[in-house]
């Protein structure tokens, strides 16, 4: 079955200047089949936002092909192909232009690609959009000033939703959002998932958001995948010890589950990644090895993991 | 972290404190001067039996050399000032917006690179030694470029057009980076809307209050800048009356003590500016929301 | 940070290149030339021919830019069509002249409106802040050759012999009536100097003022003096720094005026003579001596950012994508 | 044991508007007080208002505010500035902005303390390499370590009695947000002092703190034990507010909503609570009355719901 | 200017307020007032005017001796005399300086003189010259009159001066002024003051404010204007005295629409000289007629054919038919000629002439001038120095194969300049000059509104100035002294 997006091989670098690059994403592959919910996450600065540019278009890789339904995007691809992969970001505020209004924005791709015959018929549309979000019609004549970030949040799944995606990458959606609107957005995600069997790459670092909504999960490190294989396993049994520090870093919402485990060191950086495997001047179980060579993703059982040691660290806790 | 999306700055102009009804106040007197003045004040050539006549009833800005009436000429100066100002400003704004808006969505990439190299080199020689430079040397004559007649006039618009050019382009490409930046752009692109479409449907409404509040400041630097070449007889060219040739014809006759011939054409050159100033920085109080501070 | 202003300087070499390149055909391409001047009454094509040919006005326009450029390379603008003086001597003469006026300007008008903006901003809201926006706006606003004027009318008319009006005192005439010729030009070029530092500065203090960096440090119990001192002046100079590049090219272009309503021999007035005669070496060098000094001084200024702001030095505010 | 700090009705007003709203809460020496609540719902107008630093144009009203048994709005400017450099120590929401950036950190280290243990200090929170980098400006380090950083500074340099944490870790990616968590942790443990922590987070609330505060709408509508909130709220905002928590449902159920908006409240209101018009379980005095804090030992709430059950 | 420092003392200095620095400072080249002025104490000519301006030996030992074919002409010349380097002035400076003014390549402004007549000049031996001709050139000896000899290693040299006069020049401070020192060598009288300074002051009242305030003893150039402030000053004196300064205002005859007779009286007929005289000169200018004026040769106080006030009627009518009478008027830029050209338009514009005024730089309006691209073009033009009291120059345009050429065609004008040139006969040239005036104002072709005066201002504390030399725009500054109670 051909995957609706696949990104295969995929290294990014960004020149600084200087002769130095940025090494922000290196040789990723990932797939999304349909009705699945890949979860990347990852501390900040490890590359998750650039593979959701690269996987929307939004950015052209240095290395590597991004398919979408089979077909490789090229610099000019079509629009018509390319419209199947949409993109919501972090920040509903700066993702709404200011001066127009909401139904404007909604309605951008429905023009742009033609799917409207009559400006009649748009206007009904993006009324039926904003509807399936959960805002009334009203909102169309608005501009986003004044309206609540939760909101917005969800004008800008409208807005995707225009384009008659089958994949919504959403960078963070809930990132900038209260305690209170970041569940309405979930539930607004849970629901057209449902309903319209859509697939997501969600980008978050809120594990608790990833585990809620994800049926595969994607641990980034330094631009690299660390570990890959269904939000469950992974959840329960983390086996890179990677993912078992950054499971073991997030707060529970539980008083009575205390005890926060926090490891030395600072995030490497990108222009000048440590030799070997990325996470061996942080990592517990370091050998000599582990500052060599770099490791390799490779199937273990359920999933993949990229850990010279996997099959020698005892099981977590 | 704010849960309600902040309003984008409204380019309203709200004068709240009496430096900005000053402003307004002074640049409306200019403005009507320049556009009503010359209606009553009758024709500024005529010359009249009283020469160097100080400021009276009958001439209120008192009479020139030849007998003319300077409040009539004033009037008819403060006209070609304010029509050159607009033309020049419009023209900067004109070339300067594709070029600003182009350059700040490509910001850091090649072509944002050559837009900026030229301009800065348009800017490697201060306004008036580029004025100097092409009115000293194309002369102050009517020009023909083939079928084209370029006057004096249209030479100082071209003039401080062009000047106002790497100005303008700076501010819009700044603006424009800043919105670039903006998740908006990235959103429009994946939705697939074609470039042009986002660069002049999209940002150019973001990036036009910046322009505008630059359009004032610009304009007050237009009236001083045609006064300027006026004054050293680069600008627009006798009999007709400009701020600027009054206020350099009248200084041969400032030691005998004829203080309005230069200085009452000047204090209206003077108001323009200072209102238009005065105008600009209100509306970018409004615009960098500055004012709503001191509000509170 | 070496590098970096190498690869400045290379840019400010290919800049004055073109500049000069322009200023030379410009030159070449205007109508009319310096003979006509030269020539009057005596005009005759043999006339013409001969001069031109002792002046090198007859080579193709190519010749002659090529011959320009050699001229240079060797550090020879070359001479007044009309007074046959060595540019670079008239530009030498000139310049130090309109240096010192524009230094004096720059200088003491810059201090004073540092002072404002900072007395301004730190009493915001008061009298003395109003004071300091009024008069900086005013100072902005009042066109430089008008305001030359009235002070020629107040001190040549009604305050006669307060101060000179007009002329220009050179040192080895005595410092005294040399600082005092100095005044008035000083006094009317530096003016929007003031007014731009007082009201940049006053702004971005005020914004500094706002800053976390400000707050983290009162709430660190920082005494105020030293906080404004060590914290405040400190980052809100560097926006200061920015515009004191942008002052230059108006203290070039307010000289221009100035020279010419006080009658100071600098190179404003030079270059407004060659410019009306047609000299062209004269025009092209003191165009060449003003833009040089422009991008110089602007290089200079990038050079104490660098120095001042630490992120610039480190490009970091330019590379990357900081969220 | 005396309170440390005591804070009794107090309201803030920005030009007017009303920013917090009758707020008292007391601090024990040794105790991590959590404060969390919508953006917007007046932390950290609160912390502003303790330490004295709000900006110009806001009002403060207070029927008490006791510190360490001084009446903190008696004090003048120079003394305020005192117990803010030793007393009172505040880590601030965002590290990278918070150090000037033109001045090299060490020598800004070094203004703040001038003692010369700076090294060991800088060692008990592993950035002893500081020393070492004693020309590298704050943008050359990262949020964490500059987090730290300032941490050493408001709180383990000068020892304050209280700490008050604004937001300290919003800004950090969640190892290094462990990394700061397990440092203030042991602050309190080894100096005893107290924190008043800011956070829209009740995860972190839930793992590091004594107590917890509501905010909502400038008002404290409940605080109490951490057991307490979390396992007995008694205020439905709190009740929403945790229902609302992906970590507290099963993945791929529906979470828990507020509906409405908070601002639509602050700007409409006329009389009633302010959770009202959001609240599921309001009724007819909800709308009319804004009801009064019930106080029982060092717990509040406000509610007229929980008002019927007591 | 820099004058207002320094005490007005005067005493052992004569100070001299000048409008402009010359570009130019080697009078060889150059006929403008002002290098002239500055060159007047430094340099010498071969002959000098005396009180009735007729030609007496100055460098030279003697007159002249002219062939019988008036094709070679032997001049001795004076012996001891030195230039302010200490070279001894010999007959080969005066071969050089007449070389180096006719030759084209140096662009001298009197090559024009020479053009033509000049073959050549030798030194016969260190204190004889002969100068060669092509054909006679009468007027050779009063060119001699004003042409000054430099030292030879000179002659190329723009930015200094170097003569045998009785000041040498010490400094020149660029943009500033000039200051010379009297030479302890001069052949002739010793100068009267220790140091002469001419001071560079552009605007015409700060002249006469500094002259009021006795920072300078001389001013040049006074705007009328600027008089209002030196009146009822007991220690000024402002000369005004008719000179050889011509508001040289002619149209292009071979072009439409001067080519029509009728037109250019109309113009003429309607020209408000009693308006430019009044308004621009304060009422002191002599009204115009023809292109000669009162201080020049060939002058003619009897010539009226034009009105002071502009007659309309009568330009109607001799507009009738001619469909929008327009032209252009190219001026150069400065106060008085834009002055005059707006009073009149203003006469012009009552007779149904539209005029457009065009203002030009000095270099672009020469262009359109010696290019021959204007209708009417207006400028003025002092010969003085060059010609003395004849307007020869100013004349050339209504030639018609010179290069200036006109587009006017009157052979009787050609053949009576042409022998203005050659003879020798002061009076057959007064004669030939008067009837060419007539013609040119007859016919309307020069028609300058009003013939100004040179004014001058001094302070009683120097001897009084010469009005016989100032009517030949010269100062005459070799010979003050100072005098009364100011001299020291
Ligand atoms: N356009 C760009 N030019 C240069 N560097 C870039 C660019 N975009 C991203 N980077 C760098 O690439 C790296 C990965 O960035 P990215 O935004 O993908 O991280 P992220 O995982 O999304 O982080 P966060 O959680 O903070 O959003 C970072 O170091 C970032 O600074
Ligand atoms: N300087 C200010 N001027 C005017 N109003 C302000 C100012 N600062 C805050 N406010 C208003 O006061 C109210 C409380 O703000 P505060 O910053 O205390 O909330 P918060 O709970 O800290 O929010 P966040 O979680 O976003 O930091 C808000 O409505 C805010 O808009
Ligand atoms: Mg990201
Ligand atoms: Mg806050």
């Amino acid at each position: 079955m051909t995957p609706l997006l696949e990104l295969d091989h995929i290294t990014q670098r960004f020149p600084l200047g200087r002769g130095q690059t940025l090494h922000a994403v290196e040789n990723v592959s990932l797939r999304l089949q349909p009705g699945e919910t890949l979860a990347i996450v990852g501390e900040s600065g490890c590359g998750k936002s650039t593979v959701a540019r690269l996987a929307v278009g939004l950015i052209t890789p240095t290395m590597g092909t991004v398919r979408v339904e089979g077909t490789p995007v090229r610099a000019r691809m079509d629009r018509a192909t390319r419209r199947h992969v949409q993109f919501v970001a972090q920040n509903p505020w700066s993702a709404l232009n200011p001066r127009k209004t909401i139904g404007h924005s909604v309605g951008q791709p429905l023009a742009v690609h033609g799917l409207c015959s009559s400006s009649a018929e748009r206007k009904a549309r993006v009324a039926e959009l904003l509807e399936q979000v959960g805002l009334p019609a009203h909102y169309a004549a608005r501009r986003p000033n004044g309206v609540s970030g939760g909101e917005l949040q969800r004008v800008t799944v409208a807005r995707a939703l225009a384009a008659q995606p089958r994949v919504i990458v959403l960078d963070e959606p809930t990132a900038s959002l209260d305690v209170g609107v970041k569940a309405t957005v979930i539930n607004l995600l849970l629901d057209l998932r449902a309903s319209l069997g859509l697939s997501y790459v969600l980008i978050t670092h809120e594990l608790d958001i990833a585990r809620h909504l994800a049926t595969h999960v994607a641990v980034m490190y330094l631009g690299r995948i660390v570990e890959h294989g269904p939000a469950e396993a992974i959840f329960s049994a983390p086996h890179h010890p990677y993912t078992r520090t950054l499971l073991a870093a997030i707060p529970v919402p539980d008083p009575a589950r205390r005890g926060l485990t926090a490891i030395t060191g600072e995030v490497p950086s990108a222009v000048h990644p440590p030799p070997g495997c990325a996470f061996h001047p942080r990592c517990p179980y370091v050998t000599d090895a582990c500052r060599k060579q770099i490791p390799q993703l490779l199937d273990i059982g359920d999933r993949t993991s990229a850990c010279l040691r996997d099959g020698e660290i005892p099981a977590h806790r | 972290m704010s849960a309600v999306a902040p309003a984008p700055r409204p380019l309203r102009f709200r004068p709240r404190d009496g430096l900005t009804w000053f402003g307004l106040g002074c640049a409306g007197l200019f403005c009507l001067l320049a556009l009503l003045g010359p209606l009553i004040t009758g024709d500024p050539n005529a010359t009249g039996p009283d020469m160097l006549a100080a400021p009276s009833l009958a001439h209120p800005f008192g009479t020139d050399q030849l007998g003319r009436d300077l409040l009539a000429r004033t009037a008819a100066g403060t006209q070609v000032s304010l029509m050159v100002s607009l033309a020049a400003v419009t023209l900067g704004l004109l070339f300067a917006l594709p070029l600003g808006i182009v350059a700040g969505y490509h910001g850091g990439r090649l072509l944002d690179d050559l837009i900026m190299r030229v301009l800065e080199i348009i800017q490697a020689l201060p306004m008036f030694v580029l004025a100097m430079f092409v009115i000293g040397l194309s002369g102050t004559a009517t020009a023909h470029l083939g079928p084209i007649t370029i006057t004096m006039t249209t030479k100082v618009v071209l003039l401080l057009g062009v000047a106002f050019v790497p100005y303008f382009a700076r501010v819009a490409r700044a603006a424009t980076l800043a919105e670039t930046g903006q998740d908006y752009v990235s959103a429009l692109r994946v939705v697939g809307v074609p470039r042009v479409r986002i660069l002049f449907g999209e940002l150019l409404p973001n990036v036009a209050p910046a322009m505008v509040v630059q359009a004032f400041l610009a304009m007050a630097l237009a009236i001083f800048a045609e006064g300027g070449l006026g004054f050293l007889g680069l600008g627009i060219q006798l009999p007709q009356a400009t701020l600027g040739n009054l206020t350099g014809g009248g200084t041969g006759y400032l030691p005998a003590g004829i203080w309005w011939y230069s200085v009452l054409p000047g204090a209206i050159m003077l108001a323009g500016i200072l209102g238009f100033n005065l105008l600009g920085d209100a509306l970018s109080d409004s615009l960098s929301g500055r004012s709503t501070l001191k509000e509170m | 940070m070496v590098s970096y202003l190498l690869r400045r300087l290379i840019a400010l070499v290919t800049t004055v290149f073109v500049v000069i390149s322009l200023v030379f055909v410009l030159l070449r391409l205007s109508p009319g030339s310096p003979l006509y001047t030269l020539l009057g009454f005596s005009y005759s094509e043999e006339g013409r021919a001969a001069v031109a040919a002792r002046l090198g006005l007859n080579a193709s326009i190519p010749e002659q830019y090529a011959h320009y450029l050699a001229q240079l390379a060797g550090g020879d603008l070359g001479t007044s069509v009309f007074s046959g003086q060595s540019v670079r001597e008239l530009v030498s003469q000139r310049l130090p002249v309109s240096l010192e006026l524009g230094l004096v300007a720059g200088v003491v008008w810059m201090a004073l409106g540092v002072l404002a903006g900072a007395l301004a901003a730190l009493r915001h809201g008061s009298p003395l802040d109003g004071l300091v926006r009024v008069a900086s706006v005013v100072a902005l606003s009042v066109p430089s050759f008008w305001l030359g004027l009235v002070c020629v009318l107040v001190f040549g008319v009604y305050f006669t012999g307060v101060l000179p009006v007009g002329g220009y005192v050179s040192l080895a005439d005595g410092v005294v009536p040399h600082l005092r010729s100095l005044i008035l030009p000083a006094f009317v070029l530096g003016l929007p100097a003031f007014a731009v530092v007082a009201r940049t500065f006053r702004a971005s203090l005020l914004e500094v003022l706002d800053r976390d960096y400000v707050s983290f440090a009162t709430a660190m119990g920082m005494r105020r003096r030293k906080l404004v001192l060590r914290v405040a002046l400190r980052n809100a100079a560097i926006p200061l720094v920015t515009v004191m590049g942008l002052m230059l090219g108006m203290l070039v272009s307010g000289a221009i005026l100035v020279e010419n309503v006080f009658g100071v021999p600098g190179i404003g007035q030079l270059m407004v003579d060659a410019f009306r005669r047609q000299d062209y070496p004269v025009a092209a060098g003191c165009c060449l001596a003003v833009a040089l000094l422009y991008l110089l001084t602007n290089l200079l200024v990038d050079a104490a950012q660098l120095a001042i702001d630490p992120r610039i030095r480190e490009g970091v505010l330019k590379g990357g994508k900081p969220r | 044991m005396a309170d440390l700090l005591t804070i009794a009705d107090l309201h803030v007003d920005y030009a007017g508007r009303p920013a917090v709203q009758g707020v008292s809460l007391t601090l024990r020496r040794g105790e991590i007080l959590g404060l969390v609540g919508e953006s917007g719902s007046g932390k950290t107008t609160l912390c502003s208002a303790i330490t004295n630093v709000l900006p110009a144009g806001a009002r403060v009203r207070a029927a008490e505010m006791r510190f360490d048994g001084r009446e903190l709005s008696e004090l003048s400017y120079e003394e305020m500035r005192r117990i803010r450099a030793s007393r009172i120590g505040l880590v601030p929401q965002r590290p990278m902005t918070s150090l000037s950036p033109s001045s090299p950190v060490l020598r800004q280290l070094r203004w703040y303390h001038d003692g010369s243990d700076l090294a060991d200090l800088l060692g008990q929170v592993g950035l002893k390499a500081v020393i070492d980098r004693p020309r590298d400006y704050p943008h050359r380090f990262s949020g964490g370590q500059l987090q730290r950083l300032l941490v050493v500074l408001a709180a383990l340099a000068r020892k304050p009695d209280l700490l008050i944490a604004d937001e300290p870790t919003t800004t950090l990616d969640a190892t290094v947000q462990a990394q700061v968590l397990r440092l203030l942790l042991d602050l309190r443990d080894r100096l005893g002092l107290a924190m008043l922590y800011v956070t829209h987070d009740l995860a972190v609330v839930a793992q590091i703190c004594d107590r917890i505060g509501v905010m909502y709408s400038g008002r404290l509508v409940e605080s109490g034990t951490v057991d307490q909130i979390f396992n007995a709220p008694r205020h439905p905002y709190t009740q929403a507010l945790l229902a609302a928590l992906p970590g507290r449902t099963r993945p791929g159920q529906r979470l828990g909503t507020i509906p409405g908006d908070v601002h639509r409240d602050v700007s409409g209101r006329a009389a009633g609570c302010a959770f009202a018009s959001r609240c599921p379980v309001a009724f007819a005095r909800c709308h009319e009355e804004d009801p009064r804090p019930i106080v029982t030992g060092a717990d509040v709430v406000r509610c007229h719901r929980a008002e019927e059950k007591e | 200017a820099a004058c207002s420092t320094g005490a007005p003392t005067g005493g052992d200095t004569l100070r001299i307020g000048v409008a402009a620095g010359p570009s130019n400072l080697n009078p060889l080249d150059s006929g403008s007032e002002v290098t002239r002025w500055i060159a007047e104490p430094v340099m010498e000519t071969l002959y000098d005017y005396d009180a009735r301006l007729a030609p007496v030996p100055l460098l030279a030992a003697a007159a002249p001796t002219v062939s019988g074919d008036g094709l070679t002409w032997t001049i001795p010349l004076k012996q001891g005399v030195t230039f302010h380097n200490g070279d001894p002035f010999t007959a080969e400076h005066v071969v050089a300086s007449l070389d180096h003014v006719a030759a084209f390549a140096s662009g001298s402004e009197w090559v024009v003189y020479f053009l033509g007549y000049y073959s050549g000049a030798r030194a016969v031996d260190p204190h004889t010259v002969e100068i060669k001709l092509k054909r006679p050139y009468g007027l050779l000896h009063s060119h001699l009159t004003n042409l000054p000899i430099t030292h030879k290693a000179f002659a190329d040299r723009k930015d200094t001066m170097m003569g045998t006069g009785p000041y040498k020049l010490e400094k020149v401070s660029a943009g500033l002024g000039y200051s010379m020192a009297a030479y302890r060598g001069y052949h002739g009288p010793k100068p009267a003051y220790a140091r002469m300074e001419f001071t560079i002051i552009p605007d015409g009242s700060t002249r006469a404010v500094n002259l009021r305030a006795g920072n300078v003893d001389i001013v040049t150039e006074l705007p009328v204007a600027a008089l209002t402030l030196l009146t009822g000053q007991p220690q000024v004196t402002v000369h005004r005295v008719d000179a050889p300064i011509d508001i040289l205002t002619y149209v292009k005859v071979g072009d439409p629409p001067f080519d029509d007779v009728n037109f250019r009286r109309a113009v003429a007929y309607a020209s408000d000289r009693q308006g430019v005289n009044e308004k621009v000169f304060g009422g002191a200018a002599v009204l115009g007629q023809g292109p000669i004026g009162p201080a020049e040769r060939g002058y003619d106080p009897g010539l009226r054919v034009f009105p002071a006030q502009p007659d309309r009627a009568r330009a109607r009518e001799l507009l009738r038919g001619i469909r929008s009478p327009s032209f252009t008027l190219t001026i150069s830029a400065g106060q008085v000629m834009e002055d005059i050209a707006q009073v009149l338009m203003q006469g012009w514009a009552q007779a149904g002439i539209a005029v457009k005024l065009e203002v030009l730089q000095g270099g672009p309006w020469a262009q359109r001038w010696i290019s021959g691209a204007y209708q009417m073009t207006m400028n003025r033009f002092s010969s003085g120095f060059t010609s003395g009291d004849a307007n020869y120059l100013a004349l050339s345009p209504a030639q018609s194969k010179g290069v200036l050429s006109c587009g006017y065609e009157n052979a009787a004008v050609d053949t009576a300049l042409d022998r203005v040139w050659a003879t020798t006969d002061q009076a057959e040239r007064d004669v030939l000059l008067k009837q060419v005036n007539a013609a040119l104002t007859e016919d309307a072709v020069m028609f300058p509104p009003v013939y100004p005066k040179i004014i001058v201002g001094q302070r009683t504390s120097v001897s009084p100035l010469d009005p016989g030399r100032m009517r030949i725009s010269r100062l005459g500054t070799p010979s003050l002294r100072p005098r009364g109670n100011g001299g020291g």
